[in-house]
């Protein structure tokens, strides 16, 4: 029974961390139709720009609360940035292109995007525990756990809901799904296709960043942690089915339990389940799980 | 060339009656104004931060001083046998694969005449091949897995590092003497060479030092730089075992401690860190009270305001001075590895009367005994090719006078009592029940 | 070849989620017969033609080939027993030359692909292509790329490429679309030379009523997935129902495009 | 068969060029060599993949087969002792091509980015095992001892940098005459237009099928040489997802023109990364990075496509 509890949450924290990272692909999949392996490079940026944030407040000695809206302006920040400038001056030129060559494209950026980070964060590790230390624990399961975890799971909701409000609730995500309907039709119709691409790459690659942010706390903010993501919100987004949100949430809980469940009982196998379980699901269901609306023919 | 040796021959006694001896052998190298030499260390990745530019700066800080022989006597001789040191250093990150590339690369492309470094255990297992293949002095600095020697003698290849084995048996026999109520225990080690090693050692000692003692069924190997803990952290606390023994290094102990201290794991387990100091130094007052903390050496955290010695007093103030902070584990494992090159190319120049050979400058460095910055160390394992020396446990704790983190019941263990009789492998010693240990 | 029709269809029925695009069709072809497939718009010609190709498998009913069972077979393998089909797109390789088109065709056609271990560019398959260039006219073009060559060369090329297998029965989707009106006769003139001359039977999707009554010698008038008629042209092109449904409402050539035009088949992802 | 090899001017000019290679590399200094050994080694799995990729297919997991061949030669070499270049090769490229024959009925079936994620998934699964099974030699790996000639153990390199490039020469006239025959027109073919292929009376998913085999050999010949040349192999360069993406990078580098394009890629990626390194420790990934974007934009085509407007004559083109 403890054993099932710390399971269960030990999977839920993961799974949580999983789906803020995977989202974001998953949105720009669906609508751009883009494979963005930078993903785990705005991962990177949004955990460096937050660490570096909070230990800077910490530096200066503000309320340790500071350091969750650290989080929260880096993530924007780190979006709307490095989202805006990629999507304009390379990714834009490529829509026409192969979605394999643009995927290797984005690979070249993210890349460039680790060293960059060597180059303006230096190499040093950063440490920005502030806001995982100030919120304590609870015991739960006959053994003690962090607080700061359960936040990220609220995060994780908070985001799942707010997606799935934005694309069937609001005017902008009715546009989307027009989009992602189809491109020239909604152009036809004189919706600004270019703008809708824009915004949605800046939106995941917000949630990207976000996902590194809110888990900077929790580690030592080092060089090259970005690149086992990149698999990782992979498998997530395949098992769930490429381009679907509800899918991406499931994707993410299965790894996440699953993970928790190997590193308790098979711990050899901890990595080994990820990609099992992506291969299995390609193969039944190439669409994943949740096929997203337009299944795609290929 | 010869008038600057005789000249330092008079400056430095002990040296002086062996160039007298020198002057029949003859064969000596062509004379050099600068050696090239490879230094290799993290410089990308997560182990950057906490040992990789740590041991670089260690490194680059001596390399300076010796060039122009302002290090505390008798170490003030100018230079490497006279020669100027030119580093070039290189980033330990990327893999084994693309490090052995590396390595022939620094080798074959720039000339190289030795190579220093290496910090994981995992690089030094794949270097020392090619090392023996391209015959070329390599001198390794950190790495601390014992299969390094005790799968092949090498030729070429030194550490100047204790291995593994020294400080798995240390901190069995720390963790007896200090608390023998503590019977059980697990651990949490990075799934390659060093954690592999390091359990391994760590449990053997433990079985023989305290038979009632009992170790976890399901001890934790994650995968090294991980970073996320949350899952292996709930394993270790669901476990009975009341201590847990960690041989983490790099980015992944800091990241250990960051999300194990908020869940209060450091109140319900006895946490043993092999090489943790890092972490230490780099959460100062964060770092928890009272885990029993090693550093695989007579430096850094255990001995940073005694052990005073010139050299060691030097070592600290310069480094201070110079990078702000105090040295770290890998800084003084640097420095001692580039002070043990700087001995043997000295020695063999003036054995050989002459700019020494490699061969020369190998059988200088064979068997060496020499003293470094905390204490003095014996190349006594490997024929002669890897080091000796004591290593230390304490309790770790926040100095406040100080404003800084130190250690309280600092107990250290002569190399006798914690590394196996030369010839011996340490698991057959350890199942002999370590005869002959010298405590 | 033994007695049994060429083509023998009975009781063929397509569903697509409800809707009938197939309904109770029965045609018997024999060989040598010539068969204009007239409809409007959706009447269920070319989901017919897909049927007997394989590309498409039948709700229910019975496709044979000389007596023999090709119901929902594969497409390559309906090739194979000798029922072949040209596409209302020209579905050729776009990047390679005429020739290059045809000398694959020859390789994979000639004994079963054994050909293909060695070049195409063997001296009877370069000879074979050239017969075949010369046969439907196209020689002229000979080296020039796919993607170049005029709507009307290209169904040409389209056409050959569906002979080169020598099929017993040849299903032509509207062989004119799309095809200038000057180019049309022309054309029509070339293939079914080419093909009466072999003996082969053939029906071939059309919209232009004088193309049917000039070559065909039999029509079938398909309305809402039936067939309404299956007479000579002479009765059929003056039977009520044919003007009322078919003719009467239909001029312009067929713009629908053909099920799936340049898709690919069994690999919807996966 | 002999008709396209004496015909054929490319395979006329690949010997050449690798018995010219060959001689120089004896006068080349050893880092030169070395470099050498690896960009070749490279070359021939990026020669399986551009055999796909004429297909229209790109693979982001042959790091799987890369990786089966450097570990067949290192376990081959641990357990059994194997030192033998020819054993190791046929172990390597066996294991290889079997497990390539056996994924290939299921990737045989899919196309874009469903193949390369299913790729991926699979080799990404063989990387899960090997960093976490102690026996494999978890991130360490392994390393590999001397390689022998029919038990002659050449002091130099030399030996092996010429077996590689035999290597490298007979897989290029091998994909070559295979890209002459019929099959291989069916690669641009199948890239095309496969609904015609398949009523022309060929099985699409055959031809693909046996398309990635080739590639899987090649990929596992690559990995077992790689191996050899170094002389170590270990999950993060072998196995793990960034060589795959490096391998498609080599791939649309040197550019599908010609069978000989992947040995100029991969020889180009090992200096580049060489100098990359050497220059700029910290930022050699930049160097990498931005290279593959300025390839990507401004040569579509890859390296191949400079090489033949320079010499103005005309390649297989597609």
């Amino acid at each position: 029974m403890q054993l099932l509890i710390t399971i269960l949450l030990d999977g839920l924290t993961y799974a949580s961390y999983l789906f803020i990272v995977s989202v974001g692909l998953t949105i720009v999949f669906g609508v751009l139709k883009i494979l963005n392996v930078a993903h785990g490079a705005f991962y990177a940026w949004g955990a460096y720009a937050a660490a570096y944030a909070i230990t800077y407040a910490a530096d200066m000695e503000y309320s340790d609360w500071i350091g969750f809206v650290c989080i929260f302006l880096a993530a924007a920040l780190v979006g709307l940035v490095l989202g805006m400038i990629i999507e304009r001056v390379i990714l834009r030129h490529m829509y026409a292109q192969d979605e394999v060559l643009i995927a290797l494209a984005t690979f070249g950026i993210f890349l460039i995007l680790e060293d960059v980070i060597l180059l303006v964060f230096g190499v040093n590790p950063y440490f920005a525990y502030q806001p995982m230390a100030l919120l304590g624990r609870v015991p739960m399961g006959g053994i003690s756990r962090d607080v700061y975890s359960f936040t990220l799971m609220a995060l994780a909701c908070v985001v799942a809901f707010s997606c799935w409000w934005g694309l069937t609730k609001t005017k902008w995500g009715k546009l989307i799904s027009v989009v992602i309907y189809d491109r020239e039709i909604s152009q036809a119709m004189g919706i600004n296709v270019s703008m809708v691409y824009l915004i949605v790459f800046v939106i995941g690659a917000g949630l990207g960043a976000l996902g590194g942010a809110y888990v900077a706390p929790t580690l030592s903010v080092a060089p090259g942690f970005g690149i086992d993501v990149i698999v990782l919100s992979f498998a997530v987004v395949v098992i769930g089915g490429m381009g679907s949100i509800p899918g991406a949430l499931i994707g993410a809980l299965m790894v996440g339990i699953l993970r928790a469940v190997a590193v308790h009982k098979m711990p050899e196998l901890e990595l080994f389940v990820v990609f099992a379980v992506m291969a299995t699901v390609l193969i039944i269901r190439p669409e994943g799980l949740f096929a997203p609306a337009k299944a795609r023919t290929i | 060339m010869r008038k600057q040796f005789a000249y330092k021959a008079l400056r430095s006694a002990a040296i002086a009656s062996a160039v007298a001896a020198a002057a029949m052998t003859g064969a000596t190298a062509q004379a050099k104004d600068t050696i090239k030499v490879g230094v290799v260390s993290f410089l990308t990745g997560p182990a950057a931060g906490p040992f990789g530019v740590p041991g670089k700066n260690g490194a680059e800080l001596i390399i300076d001083a010796i060039n122009k022989g302002e290090l505390p006597a008798p170490y003030n001789t100018k230079g490497f046998a006279g020669a100027t040191m030119d580093p070039v250093y290189t980033d330990e990150a990327g893999g084994n694969s693309k490090q052995v590339a590396e390595y022939r690369n620094l080798v074959e492309k720039q000339n190289v005449d030795a190579l220093i470094g290496y910090i994981s255990s995992g690089s030094c297992m794949a270097m020392a091949p090619v090392a023996e293949e391209l015959q070329k002095l390599t001198i390794m600095s950190v790495c601390g897995t014992p299969r390094l020697f005790e799968e092949k003698l090498r030729s070429v290849v030194f550490r100047t590092q204790g291995n593994a084995v020294g400080d798995s048996i240390a901190a069995a026999r720390y963790m007896t003497e200090k608390f023998p109520g503590l019977k059980t225990y697990t651990g949490i080690n990075q799934n390659y060479a060093w954690g592999q090693d390091s359990w391994k050692f760590y449990s053997l000692a433990m079985e023989k030092l305290d038979p009632a003692s009992k170790a976890s069924s399901n001890p934790q190997f994650p995968k090294i730089f991980s970073g996320q803990y949350s899952a292996e952290i709930s394993t270790l606390s669901l476990d009975k075992a009341e201590v847990v023994h960690s041989s983490f290094w790099d980015g992944d102990i800091e990241a250990f401690v960051l999300q194990a201290l908020v869940r209060g794991f450091f109140e319900d387990k006895k946490f043993v860190s092999v090489v943790g100091a890092s972490a230490v130094d780099s959460l100062g007052k964060k770092f928890p009270k009272g885990v029993v903390m090693g550093t695989r050496g007579p430096y850094g955290l255990l001995t940073r305001f005694d052990r005073s010695r010139p050299l060691n007093n030097w070592f600290v103030d310069a480094y201070k001075t110079r990078y702000g902070v105090y040295p770290t584990g890998p800084s003084y494992q640097y420095a001692k590895a580039v002070l043990y090159y700087k001995l043997g190319m000295d020695k063999a120049a003036a054995m050989a009367g002459g700019f020494p050979t490699q061969d020369q400058v190998i059988a200088a460095l064979k068997g060496m005994k020499f003293e470094s910055f905390g204490g003095s160390v014996k190349m006594a394992l490997g024929g002669g090719h890897q080091a000796i020396h004591e290593v230390g446990y304490g309790i770790t704790t926040w100095d406040k006078e100080k404003k800084a983190p130190s250690a309280t019941d600092v107990k250290f263990y002569s190399a006798e009592c914690i590394n196996p009789p030369e010839g011996t492998l340490a698991a057959d010693w350890l199942a002999q029940g370590m005869p002959g240990a010298k405590c | 070849m033994n007695g049994a029709p060429a083509l023998k269809v009975t009781d063929l029925c397509k569903s697509f989620s409800g809707i009938t695009a197939a309904n109770n069709i029965n045609v018997e072809a024999t060989d040598g017969d010539i068969i204009g497939i007239i409809g409007a718009n959706g009447a269920g010609k070319t989901v017919f033609v897909n049927m007997i190709t394989g590309y498409l498998k039948p709700t229910s009913g019975k496709i044979e080939h000389h007596g023999k069972d090709i119901t929902g077979i594969e497409p390559r393998d309906a090739t194979h027993v000798g029922v072949c089909r040209s596409f209302q797109v020209s579905q050729v390789f776009m990047t390679m030359t005429v020739r290059e088109n045809l000398l694959i065709a020859l390789a994979i056609a000639k004994d079963e692909g054994k050909a293909m271990l060695s070049s195409p560019r063997s001296p009877d398959l370069l000879a074979e292509a050239d017969r075949m260039m010369a046969a439907y006219k196209i020689e002229d073009h000979a080296d020039a790329v796919a993607s170049t060559l005029s709507q009307g060369v290209r169904k040409l090329l389209d056409i050959a490429m569906a002979v080169v297998a020598n099929p017993k029965v040849l299903l032509l989707d509207e062989p004119t679309s799309g095809v200038s009106v000057e180019e049309k006769f022309a054309i029509m003139d070339i293939v079914i030379a080419a093909l009466k001359e072999k003996g082969v039977t053939v029906l071939f999707v059309e919209h232009d009523m004088e193309i049917v009554e000039r070559y065909v010698d039999r029509v079938l008038a398909f309305y809402q997935g039936e067939v309404i008629c299956d007479a000579p042209p002479a009765e059929a092109l003056v039977d009520p129902k044919v003007i009322e449904y078919v003719i009467g409402h239909d001029h312009a050539p067929n713009p629908t495009p053909a099920v799936n035009g340049g898709e690919k088949p069994e690999t919807a992802n996966a | 068969m002999l008709q396209i090899l004496r015909s054929d001017k490319t395979i006329r000019w690949t010997l050449v060029g690798f018995f010219v290679l060959a001689i120089a590399g004896n006068f080349m200094p050893a880092w030169v060599q070395n470099n050498l050994m690896f960009g070749l080694a490279r070359g021939l799995a990026v020669l399986g993949l551009m055999v796909l990729w004429r297909t229209g297919l790109i693979s982001f997991g042959h790091a799987l087969y890369f990786g089966i061949g450097a570990y067949a030669v290192a376990l081959v070499d641990k357990h059994l002792g194997v030192s033998d270049i020819f054993l190791r090769l046929a172990f390597a490229m066996g294991a290889a091509a079997m497990v390539g024959f056996a994924l290939g009925f299921i990737l045989r079936k899919y196309r874009s980015i469903f193949f390369a994620m299913l790729s991926l998934a699979f080799s990404m699964v063989l990387y899960g095992i090997l960093v976490k099974v102690e026996a494999l030699g978890s991130t360490d790996g392994f390393s590999v001892s001397a390689t022998s000639i029919l038990g002659w153990t050449p002091e130099s390199k030399y030996t092996l940098f010429c077996a590689i490039i035999v290597a490298c020469a007979a897989a290029a006239c091998m994909v070559q005459y295979y890209l002459k025959t019929g099959l291989g027109a069916l690669t641009t073919a199948i890239r095309d237009n496969e609904l015609r292929v398949e009523y022309l009376g060929y099985s699409v998913s055959k031809a693909i099928h046996f398309k990635y085999i080739i590639s899987a050999g090649l990929a596992g010949a690559s990995g077992a040489m790689m191996a050899m040349a170094l002389g170590q192999v270990d999950p993060d360069s072998m196995v793990n997802w960034t060589v795959s993406g490096e391998l498609v990078f080599i791939t649309v580098m040197a550019g599908p023109g010609s069978v000989i394009a992947p040995f100029i890629g991969g020889v180009v990626f090992e200096f580049l990364r060489t100098y990359a390194f050497e220059l700029a420790p910290h930022a050699w990934q930049l160097i990498v990075g931005g290279t593959l974007l300025a390839i990507i934009f401004f040569l579509p085509m890859g390296l191949w496509s400079l090489l033949e407007r320079i010499w103005v004559r005309k390649g297989s083109s597609s």
